[in-house]
């Protein structure tokens, strides 16, 4: 049984460390917000310039001028800051975000990453992507483990443009979890979803990895 | 003492628009974009601009009004997604694009304001978008160095400006409006409110007279959110 | 919520301290130092230490008690004077002094908060200051390269904090703060004023709270004035 | 005659123009603020962090939280603003503050100037004058025309540790005024103080110029 996207964003959320800023990328990383325990206190940052991103509004609370960089309506929180986008990037390539948990197309067994064009498709920019996997120092990548297609997802090098390069440090995948204790290192497998065998993640990934010694 | 208040957007960019000139325009999607002035400027017919934005509007909002009535030739942003007349102008080659990573951008404008030719960072290294620059190592990691870039013309949106051109942002609409108001030769601000002299509190205001030249009242307003999401109970 | 008040100088202090490590300082001249962390950090006895700080203090106050005490070894500074103190030290080679342009000091502390490892500036072209450093024409002007400072440890003074670490500054007492508040690998910021959260503005906040990781009341705040000097017919 | 101190200051401020935003160094040139005209309305830039000077306050005004660059205690003013010394120096480096008024130990006839150390003396360091001449687009120096013990500041090179290359357009001393239209050009003698001869300012000046036409 495949984790669903709830779960994998649960499960990234017990990455959280109590005091952590993040930055969560949009999709399923979003919903990462839905799933941080109570006992843990994070402050969301959002590269268009907020610190402490608070719910969705009320009807009654929308305000055009208080946005992600998902251009998604939000609130605000006691704890909210606003600031420019040099200011917000400072933040970022300063390494001062702890974490950014965002989607991937690709991540190969170096840990680099592609998620922001495919050749011969429309090129939309890369956005901010560049500079979190840039500038913050713990990358959590949440992807499906396959493509639509059934073609891997993590492989033994990116068959599209990067976006980094040996950046990733953990990934979330609706089968499996793989980690690595720094960018040097090879990926371990750490867990995989209930039912899901080593077998089946091995069959559905072409990067090499390590087994874990759970396993 | 010298007020920057203008009647109109008309008034504003009168005698500082020409074809083939830099235009930098503040806003993050369509979130503090300076709607009055993008639309003047798109009614005045000016072409073959190079525009400095991180986004390119929507096809009937915004920049996006500029890309329809084909007066841009070039574009350097971060993302230009929701825009289907720019899409197909840039794939017909009508419409350069120069992308650049949103924070890379972001320091590039800052940097040309502040007098600062080029600087390293570590964004984009490794990527299609440090192909053809120069790449340098500081403390055992690979920089690639980005330029400073500076615009003929600024135009920035924010809440509020007293006469004498200082500024105040509004939210997160305040985005890349101030870096933008900095690195314009001449900046014009459109503003929800005008106040008296002396009505903002010198401690905070956002960004100070000294790069502001022309002030209008913003005459649209609209404010378009493109991505409405309400609370799950709310729906 | 995790609070970041501290109640004393000595306990937000606490394990940060070691000989041999660098600490920025906010302040110009004697207004908005961090008064009550200086005189911690001066009561601590911690040796060898590398100070960045557009100045050095006067010989009983500010940094100048850490000059006095012999405790910094080498201070990256742009202006030193109103310190025989320092001048002695200074002459007999006992502290070694980096002088940097005012503006570049500025430059550099933002550029190493913000992950910036090196830019270009015209300031310093020519003089002694550029020896030894990289020159490179951009549109045609030398200009010469300089790199991002970091700090183990940033005290900064403000005025008020909430308990989230979000920082405003009071008047011209803001200066150096701002960025030395970003560059520090811990900040511990004192401030004249505690508030509950959600009582500053959050768009008038100077420095986010991502920034600060302690804060602490000020102990001190005696503000000395260096030139006290009044309107002529007040005299 | 030569010019008053005041009268030096005086001839500055007739080079202020309306709307200018101006940068005034310790000394003399601070006596320029005394000399603007009712009708030029001018910004006074200080370089910890304002924009707006106002005058000095009466002891009731006296803030430690509102000093000068030269640590004076000051006033605001209704067009006020504060922001930090990266804003401050992004204003004087991007050329955004029109003028800046300086003091100088010597200036050269290429137009070097040297204002921040004597060897073998005490170095108290450049503080912002570095940056204000490298970054200002226009610069005048308010200087005596000769040194205490009678030697010449306007020199054919200075002998001094240089504050900046090339950098000065025009020179006002107690004796006389020099200009030039660029920083290529070589500096003219515009205006003698009254009963101060074309030879008396040659006699006391090492630097080559060109004479008016004027003179």
């Amino acid at each position: 049984m495949v984790w669903t996207r709830d779960q994998m964003a649960a499960r990234a959320a017990r990455e959280l460390k109590p005091g952590n800023f993040v930055n969560l990328g949009i999709g399923i990383p979003t919903l990462v917000a839905n799933h941080v325990p109570a006992d843990i206190d994070v402050t969301l940052h959002s590269e268009n310039g907020i610190l402490g991103l608070g719910p969705f509004p009320t009807e009654d609370e929308v305000d055009a001028d208080v946005i992600n960089a998902g251009k998604q309506t939000i609130t605000e929180l006691r704890r909210t800051s606003y600031f420019s986008s040099a200011d917000s990037f400072a933040m970022v390539r300063g390494g001062h975000i702890n974490l950014s948990i965002l989607g991937a197309m690709e991540v190969d067994e170096e840990g680099s990453l592609a998620n922001w064009m495919v050749p011969g498709q429309t090129v939309k920019g890369p956005g901010g992507a560049m500079d979190l996997v840039a500038g913050v120092p713990r990358i959590i990548v949440l992807m499906d483990h396959v493509t639509k297609t059934g073609s891997a997802k993590f492989r033994r090098s990116c068959s599209l443009p990067y976006t980094g390069r040996y950046v990733v440090d953990m990934i979330i995948t609706d089968l499996a979890v793989f980690a690595r204790p720094d960018r040097q290192s090879r990926f371990t497998l750490m867990e995989c979803a209930p039912d899901v065998s080593v077998r089946n993640v091995m069959e559905s990934t072409q990067a090499s990895f390590d087994l874990g010694d759970y396993f | 003492m010298i007020s920057k208040i203008y009647e109109t957007a008309e008034q504003a960019l009168d005698g500082l628009l020409r074809n083939g000139m830099s235009i930098a325009s503040g806003g993050f999607g369509l979130c503090g974009i300076p709607e009055t002035l993008i639309a003047a400027i798109a009614r005045s017919g000016v072409q073959n601009l190079t525009v400095i934005s991180n986004n390119a509007g929507v096809d009937d909002f915004g920049l996006g009004i500029m890309v329809r009535s084909r007066q841009i030739s070039r574009i350097i942003a971060s993302y230009v997604g929701e825009n289907k007349e720019f899409e197909r102008q840039y794939l017909s080659g009508e419409l350069e694009v120069e992308f650049n990573p949103q924070g890379t951008l972001a320091e590039r404008i800052r940097a040309g304001g502040a007098g600062i030719p080029a600087f390293y960072t570590r964004t984009g290294v490794g990527t299609i978008l440090a192909e053809g620059k120069e790449i340098r190592t500081f403390a055992g990691f690979d920089h690639v160095m980005e330029t400073g870039l500076v615009a003929d013309l600024a135009i920035v949106k924010a809440w509020r400006a007293d006469p004498f051109g200082n500024l105040v942002y509004r939210k997160s609409a305040r985005n890349f409006n101030p870096i933008v108001a900095t690195c314009g030769k001449v900046t014009i601000a459109e503003v929800e409110e005008i106040v008296g002299p002396g009505e903002l509190d010198p401690s905070q205001i956002h960004t100070p007279g000294i790069y502001v030249q022309r002030v209008i009242h913003a005459a649209c307003n609209e404010k378009r959110i493109e991505q409405k999401t309400l609370k799950k109970e709310a729906l």
